[in-house]
């Protein structure tokens, strides 16, 4: 069934009677081509690509509880392509081409909205690191404009420039950077991959793989065995557990990353802004919560919380940068699990095993990376070669020490 | 969060800086045939267990001890803390 | 004043009137007033507008799960949007503004939405507004966003102040209701350290909105004795506006006490707010419950709210929001508040319960059987329609009904630690998984014992269980004689049937048609439809909503409410202010400042500050007639290099370091050697990272045998000792080592120049002998000078001059630096600043931040040869990987441009003569720059792919942010003396 | 230390140490502190507590606690590491002097300018602490000392008396910033 304004209309004046499933709910058959563990954004979008731009068939898409219920629905709903490095430029840029294009490819609405995203910076060595960046991210075909501190102004008169601890000296913008309706991908990426005939799977876990001769075969599953020819995992913050039941070790470790919205407002902020010299970073939905986050709560967790030192640190962030919300109330606040990898860059590749694939150690990248991701690993899934953007993301760089340290903060996954 | 300090009693986490596994005590022979391969499997892979953890924790706003903390990482619970020295020292780490 | 819903009683003070505005007008109500009672005391019903539909509303509760009235509190910078009126306190000289609305609350123009809003169904934007596709930033976001949002933000700083703590107990109970206060007389008079917290202004809960709960005597009398033993207790501490949060782990709640929320403006110096963190060894949850409405065609006008909150405006407040009232039920509790009303002499015009076998009363008729179907009145509620029990339908003019739907337990907390709270057939309703959290008890209401003897009594026992496992033995107190009927709740949750939209979330606009139409589409998890028909995710995180869509999802499952599953709460349990959050931490005390020992001298100096992390340096010294900063930072280097300067370095990390085996610790720790460095020396140390790649570096001097005065750079300075301390702790914990920092015991400044040597010999004693045969480039030791004061003296340079670094005790640095520069006045020293500091290591080629980034091999510094492979240095192994010992890896040079005026920038990229510029084409980046007056131009530093092998080459740098393309020459990253003749002299 | 021409200064900045009396509460900067830490060597423990019996005419304070003596305080600062505090006017090189008396069986480290030092007395300090440093602030007595953060700054607090007297150690390039935090919390609960 095709969304329209029309057919809005149409179904207004008859009761929305004729509205359909978005997706089925179908029972898992014997046996795949294809299964993708993880029915999440990269999950949903890989199983979508795949279908739709590598003609494949026979693909279902597994997920543990509901679609949707893992960090594609509990992030801060940022996109953006302004990294440094040529691992992961190349990739986040092509991503943000994909969400530029994604209502008509999807035929669904995820309000993707480029309202820009403005990285500020506060002394000269950041401003330095900010050029190399934005002149990367030109380099690499992606759009980039530094700012100084009047132009900024301009575009953010609310900030703190009179009484700052740590005065704004400019910043990097990206344009095209901006945020995107999170549920809405998924959804999205759901309701396109079912109309191509893949089967998504809900309320079914998987409980291990089933491997002969260093080859996959299928998957145990909450609801049977399911038979497979491939299988491509993309588990984000379970990616450890999950693959331990292939018997591999990953460089990868989980840490909770929380993220808050503050009660409706009018709106007050335009894109996405993010502070220098402290952690937070914020944007306005267009339901008028102000959308913000900060930095890993730094430890180790699978609980799906985090704790009060985080939230003030960011808070105090965030009445550094704009004392103007001190009187906007927080209303809500969660936390994710994050795949923080050992140099904070993802990984896209075949594992030891042959036939199972991995995706993950997305570390806090992760929503906006989900067209490109779920792309290039349909990519890999369908071609078995690496797609052109994402040939450095292999599981093997660490033993040849080349590593993809946007932030050079080395093999600790927290500071990343 | 609160850790059982075993010299000073109960601690915020806040004051703490956490280095993750604690097997990074368990640096290889630098010396060994094996080296390059064993400094990156130390360096790089992790259990990253659901469940119990043994952690490093640096009591970096306290008396700069660092600590061994064994943590439930679904239920955050502390099953125990102790010196990280005297567990190293334990493990045959006492050159 | 008129007061037209004034009645009698209540808990006001009648003797203290205050006057307020809302929307303009004036009004009056009593101290003990809420802004909702007042407005209702007020005969003022219409209260607010619906997020979505721009419905009228009117206040709902009386209590903070209020979902309709919503206000701008204040005004100016102090404006607070989507202010609760049910728990705004009043105060003289209140104003308030309805929101959401334009031009005017009474006539709203996007009340059209209202019109069209069966094409607004749920989730109709994923459907739409996706052609043409540009269209959506342009023009329909926009309109979206105009229309979206509720309350307006000031714009401006907010004035008040906010202030943090934190509080340790042995129990700390939240809510003082029957339970709550039950509970806080066992523990108190055990002798336990207790706190007591409600978010009320009031003590007592319910008890202060009920009659005869209490046989014996009033509620509020056993209230207020209770109150007043507690409060005599020296340990128990009673906090009142205070909301506890949230729960997070090992026992810390998070709390907010609004302190002057209740007056026009904080005294001066006083917060308005303060944020708690509770440390509490045990808890209990004594929060109550939330009635639950039931739903039915527009069941949201201005007029219709819960029961139980009718009862409370009557009993506390002496108010009712209309002289008629029409009650609907589905429980006893309903009869409850038709009989209180009616006792007050407001007229119950009917009481509608969807039971057959409904009680019956002589003060007023009830319908059993009944049900209400649909209401009337735009603005303000006229008339409801009834549906008797013989199918009859019955229009019964009131001004105000009352939703009796039950109660559900108040067990968000209990949530936080992603408890999931279980069903209770008994009072259809879910209540805290039993024992389900040691740390976090719950009793009363929130625990889903409705009467208020069983609320006393387990509030009681639940703390005696606590204190148990503190071995603090408590006994049961006397509890007064309590109403302890079970209320009997009909499951009822909507009224089937009828076309039009029955409300369940009244502020989002979420209808039973949203919830079936989600089902439909295939939405079927509870959390996919919340998602997906926004249901819960307003202000009041769906405390009176989300139960009813459960109902309906559950009969459209035909599935029993538990089977569809429950949704779990997240903190905060009420909205908080971002500012209390943040509390001291604004403005220039958002981090604490570090300043130098010569800092007061340096504003005497007129000097322009830098911050670095904390830190706030001199970044140049403008002296008269100087305009631009790079006339001070060109002078400034031109006579250190000429004559002689003095900088203050005292940022840089300092690590004393001894041991029988500090040498063989500073081995392990440095990839080059230390253990031969002899006594009176220093040596520049690199710091590999275990992955081999650059951590820092800096110098180590050796004052003795055992003793080491190690050096890092001022960013790393918390991180290397870190490191050096997890070295020692938990690498090599046998090796006699001891660490500590003393970067603030010592001030430190770099005397650099020809004449640092014939400066220093002015102030150093006699006694010292520090000729260049004496005292050779990079000696140290311990001297005293100006007459006796103890000093340490490194000969180390970071300028390529002949240059010392002199440390004395801090306290002395501002006498030093005013000694320093009176005995350099004869050599026509200056001060320099971090500028030009900058400008003179990019000269000498010294790497610094830009360079130590975290990226950087020893190799692309040029430092390969000094990883010793001899012993087993931390990083040693690692940094032999493949990848970081290729050929064609970056390698630190110099670039001067082609053209001498022409502007090399830090960030450009580098690209081969005659390639386009492109990323596959990158050669490499600019780390540093500068403008050298030693090379008379522009010059950097940067990483090129074999860089060490292209001196003399020309190469292009790109900088497309700027449409900067230039051509540079590249040479050794030493711009001045690279044989080091200077540093010897 | 012989009679030398330069003047010190105060963590504050000044010459002479600064007071603020805010309701009851009196804050006190006080520079007359010499500090010396003192880390044990490896298996000297017994050695170093023999010879500092008479200078603080008892044992060496275990975790958590101060030795406030006649001569000298002494506060455990970590594990086997202690702060010894004596008037600096009597002992301006501390740390040689304790060096010279426990010779190889610890590591000395001069520590005297490493912090501001502000003197906290009042009929009720409780309230000030709750809102500065995540200790049980009323549980405080005596003879306690320890470590706690104070809005960002990493300090050391000694209670002298219970709830009435406490001396509060910070680092002293912050000593601006903290005293500014102690003063605002002052004024917050006066």
């Amino acid at each position: 069934m095709r969304y329209s304004a029309l057919k809005v209309l149409m179904e207004g004046l008859r009761g929305h009677t004729g509205w359909k499933p978005a997706w089925r709910d179908p029972a898992p058959q014997t046996d795949y081509d294809y299964v993708i563990v993880g029915g999440g954004g990269h999950g949903l979008a890989t199983a979508h690509y795949l279908a739709k731009v590598y003609k494949k068939a026979r693909i279902a898409v597994l997920e543990k509880g509901w679609i949707g219920s893992g960090n594609v629905g509990r992030n801060t709903t940022i996109i953006r392509s302004n990294y440094l490095l040529d691992g992961n430029e190349p990739l986040y840029e092509f991503s943000l081409k994909l969400w530029e294009g994604l209502e008509q490819d999807l035929n669904y609405n995820a309000m993707v909205s480029q309202r820009g995203i403005l990285n500020l910076c506060h002394s000269d060595a950041q401003r330095d690191a900010y050029r190399r960046r934005g002149n990367a991210m030109i380099l690499n075909g992606a759009d980039a404009e530094l700012l100084d501190e009047t132009q900024v102004r301009e575009m953010a008169p609310f900030l703190d420039f009179e009484n700052a601890r740590f005065p704004i000296k400019g910043g990097l913008l990206q344009r095209r950077g901006g945020t995107v309706r999170h549920d809405a991908v998924a959804w999205g990426y759901a309701r396109s991959a079912d109309s191509y005939g893949v089967d998504i799977i809900q309320n079914c876990e998987v409980t291990g793989f089933k491997i002969e001769k260093g080859a996959i075969k299928g998957v145990e599953t909450s609801r049977g065995y399911i038979g497979a020819k491939k299988v491509g995992v993309a588990v984000a913050g379970n990616s450890s557990r999950v693959m331990a039941m292939a018997g591999l070790r990953l460089p990868i470790e989980s840490h909770v990353l929380q993220a808050f919205v503050s009660e409706g407002l009018k709106p007050v902020i335009p894109g996405v802004i993010t502070f220098g010299a402290g952690h937070f970073y914020v944007s306005q939905s267009d339901k008028g919560g102000l959308v913000f986050g900060g930095d890993i709560d730094g430890y180790n967790s699978y609980a799906q919380r985090g704790n009060l030192p985080v939230v003030e640190d960011v808070l105090e962030g965030g009445m550094a940068l704009m004392p103007m919300i001190g009187r906007a109330r927080l209303l809500r606040m969660w936390g994710g699990l994050m795949d923080m990898s050992m140099d904070g860059s993802p990984f896209i590749d075949h594992t030891p095993i042959d036939g199972l694939y991995f995706n993950g150690g997305w570390c806090y990248g992760g929503f906006k990376a989900t067209p490109a991701s779920g792309y290039v690993f349909a990519h890999l899934l369908a071609t078995d070669t690496p797609h052109e953007t994402a040939t450095m993301l292999r599981l093997d760089r660490f033993r040849s020490g080349a590593m993809i340290d946007e932030k050079g903060a080395g093999a600790q996954p927290n500071l990343h | 969060m609160i850790i059982n300090h075993p010299l000073l009693g109960p601690r915020d986490a806040q004051e703490f800086v956490y280095h993750g596994d604690a097997s990074l005590i368990d640096r290889p022979d630098a010396n060994a045939e094996t080296a390059l391969d064993d400094f990156h499997d130390y360096l790089y892979l992790r259990d990253n267990p659901a469940g119990s953890h043994k952690e490093l924790w640096f009591h970096e706003q306290g008396l700069r001890s660092w600590l061994v903390v064994t943590r439930d990482t679904t239920t955050q619970e502390i099953s125990l803390v102790e010196l990280a020295s005297d567990y190293a020292k334990r493990r045959g780490w006492d050159r | 004043m008129s007061q037209r819903n004034r009645l009698e009683g209540g808990l006001i003070e009648r003797r203290r009137p205050l006057s307020f505005s809302f929307d303009g007008k004036s009004y009056t109500g009593y101290a003990g007033d809420t802004l909702a009672s007042a407005l209702l005391a007020n005969d003022v019903r219409l209260m607010g507008r619906s997020f979505k539909y721009h419905r009228p509303r009117g206040v709902f509760s009386a209590g903070s799960e209020e979902p309709n009235a919503l206000v701008e509190l204040r005004s100016g910078a102090r404006r607070e949007p989507n202010s609760r009126a049910t728990v705004t306190e009043l105060y003289d000289g209140l104003k308030a503004e309805s929101q959401n609305k334009f031009p005017s609350l009474r006539f709203d123009v996007l009340a059209i939405n209202d019109a069209l809003s069966s094409f607004l169904s749920a989730g109709f934007y994923y459907k739409t507004f996706m052609w043409p596709s540009a269209f959506w930033e342009k023009v329909y976001e926009p309109a979206i966003r105009r229309a979206a949002g509720l309350g307006r933000l000031s714009g401006e700083e907010d004035t008040d102040t906010y202030d943090k703590g934190f509080l340790h107990c042995d129990l700390l109970i939240i809510g003082a209701g029957p339970s709550g206060l039950a509970a806080a007389l066992t523990a108190g008079r055990a002798g336990a350290d207790v706190i007591l917290a409600d978010e009320d202004f009031l003590m007592g809960g319910r008890l202060l909105a009920e009659k005869d709960l209490l046989s014996v005597r009033q509620g509020s009398d056993w209230t207020a004795d209770v109150i007043g033993e507690l409060s005599n207790l020296p340990n128990v501490r009673l906090m009142t506006r205070t909301t506890v949060f949230g729960q997070y782990d090992h026992g810390i709640f998070g709390a907010v006490e609004r302190v002057l929320d209740h007056v026009l403006e904080p005294q001066p110096h006083k917060p308005r707010q303060v944020l708690w963190r509770i440390h509490a060894k045990r808890a209990l949850l004594t929060a109550g419950a939330t009635e639950r409405p039931i739903a039915f065609e527009n069941n949201d006008r201005p007029g219709i709210m819960l029961a139980g909150a009718m009862r409370a405006y009557a009993n506390r407040w002496a108010v009712t929001a209309s002289k008629d009232v029409v009650i609907f039920t589905n429980n006893d509790d309903g009869h409850r508040t038709a009989r209180d009303l009616s006792a007050n002499g407001v007229n119950i015009a009917a009481l509608v319960d969807c039971r057959t076998n409904a009680p019956t009363w002589k003060e007023f008729e009830v319908f059993s059987g009944g049900e209400i179907i649909n209401s009337r009145g735009r603005l303000g509620l006229r008339s409801v329609k009834v549906r008797l029990q013989d199918g009859s339908v019955k229009e019964i003019a009131c001004g105000a009904l009352g939703l009796a739907g039950g109660w559900n337990p108040n067990v968000h907390l209990t949530c936080h630690k992603r408890g999931r709270p279980v069903w209770n057939k008994a009072i259809s309703a879910f209540i805290p998984a039993p024992d389900g959290d040691p740390l976090l008890r719950v009793a009363g209401a929130a625990a889903g014992i409705f009467s208020t003897r069983g609320a006393l009594k387990s509030g009681a026992e639940k703390a005696i269980d606590a204190l148990e496992d503190l071995d603090i033995s408590a006994h049961m107190p006397d509890l007064p004689e309590a109403e302890d009927a079970p209320i009997n709740a009909a499951p009822f949750w909507y009224v089937k049937g009828g076309k039009g939209r029955a409300w369940l979330d009244l502020q989002n606009d979420v209808t039973v048609k949203d919830i079936k139409l989600a089902h439909q589409e295939g939405f079927k998890s509870v959390e996919h439809v919340k998602r997906y028909t926004t249901l819960g995710m307003a202000t009041d995180q769906g405390k009176t909503a989300n139960i009813g869509a459960l109902a309906v999802l559950a009969d459209l499952d035909g599935k029993a409410i538990p089977d569809v599953g429950t949704t779990i709460f997240r903190p905060p349990y009420t909205p908080v202010s971002i500012g209390a959050f943040a509390g001291r931490s604004r403005g220039k005390e958002f981090r604490p400042y570090r300043l130098t020992p010569s800092h007061k001298w340096a504003e005497e100096q007129g000097a322009i500050f830098v911050e670095a992390g904390n830190w706030l340096r001199a970044q140049w010294f403008p002296i008269e007639g100087e305009t631009h900063w790079r006339q001070s930072v060109d002078r400034e280097v031109l006579a250190v290099r000429k004559s002689g300067g003095v900088c203050d370095v005292t940022t840089l990390g300092k690590i004393d370091v001894q041991g029988a085996d500090a040498a063989e610790f500073l081995n392990h720790i440095y990839s080059n050697g230390f253990a031969k460095l002899p006594v009176g020396k220093t040596r520049y140390g690199l710091m590999l990272r275990e992955d081999g790649l650059a951590m820092d570096d800096g110098t180590a001097a050796r004052l003795a045998e055992d003793h080491f005065v190690v050096t890092t750079t001022t960013a790393n300075a918390v991180s290397v000792f870190r490191h050096m301390e997890f070295c020692r702790q938990c690498l090599w914990p046998g090796l006699d080592v001891q660490l500590i920092s003393t970067t603030e015991a010592w001030a430190q400044f770099a005397v650099a120049g020809p004449n640092a040597r014939k400066l220093l010999q002015k102030i150093v004693d006699p006694a010292y002998d520090i000729s260049n045969e004496a005292f050779p480039y990079m000696a140290c030791g311990e001297v005293t000078i100006c007459g006796g004061l103890r000093a340490r003296l490194f000969r180390i340079s970071f300028s390529g001059e002949l240059a010392y670094e002199i440390a004395v005790p801090t306290r002395y640095g501002d006498a030093l630096i005013r000694r320093l520069m009176e005995a350099g006045r004869e050599f026509d020293a200056i001060p320099y600043g971090t500028e030009a500091l900058g400008v003179l290591r990019i000269e000498k080629g010294h790497a610094a931040g830009n360079e130590l980034n975290g990226q950087s091999t020893a190799a692309m510094l040029g430092m390969g040869r000094m990883v010793s492979q001899k012993k087993d240095s931390i990083g040693r192994v690692l940094a032999g990987r493949p990848h970081l010992i290729r050929e064609d890896d970056y390698r630190l040079v110099g670039l001067t441009p082609v053209s001498a005026d022409s502007t090399i920038l830090a960030g450009a990229h580098l690209m081969n003569i005659g390639e386009i510029a492109s990323a596959a084409n990158d050669q490499g980046w600019v780390t540093s720059t500068a403008y050298s007056p030693h090379i008379g131009s522009s010059i950097g530093l940067a990483f090129l792919k074999k860089g060490d092998q292209r001196h003399g080459d020309v190469i292009r740098i790109v900088n497309p942010l700027d449409d900067g393309d230039i051509e540079a020459t590249v040479t050794g990253p030493h711009f001045i003396d690279p044989e080091g003749e200077r540093l010897r002299v | 230390m012989s009679d030398h021409i330069l003047t010190p200064l105060t963590a504050l900045g000044k010459t002479t140490s600064t007071t603020d009396i805010i309701g009851g509460i009196t804050l006190c900067e006080n520079p007359n502190f010499a500090i010396a830490s003192l880390a044990v060597r490896q298996g000297r423990g017994q050695d170093l507590q023999t010879l500092l019996t008479p200078v603080l005419d008892g044992e060496l304070p275990g975790p958590g606690r101060a030795v406030l003596s006649e001569s000298a305080t002494a506060i455990w600062t970590g594990n086997g590491q202690w702060f010894l505090m004596a008037p600096l006017s009597e002992h301006p090189d501390y740390a040689a002097e304790i060096k010279d008396l426990v010779k190889d069986t610890a590591s000395v480290t001069e520590q005297t300018d490493g912090w501001v030092i502000f003197d906290l007395t009042g009929d009720d300090l409780v309230p000030m602490l709750e809102r500065l440093c995540n200790l049980n602030s009323k549980a405080l007595a005596a003879g306690h000392a320890t470590r706690c953060l104070i809005e960002h700054l990493g300090c050391l607090i000694i209670c002298r008396e219970s709830g009435r007297n406490f001396t509060i150690l910070g680092p002293r390039s912050s000593a601006s910033s903290l005293h500014h935090t102690l003063v605002t919390a002052a004024h917050s609960v006066a």
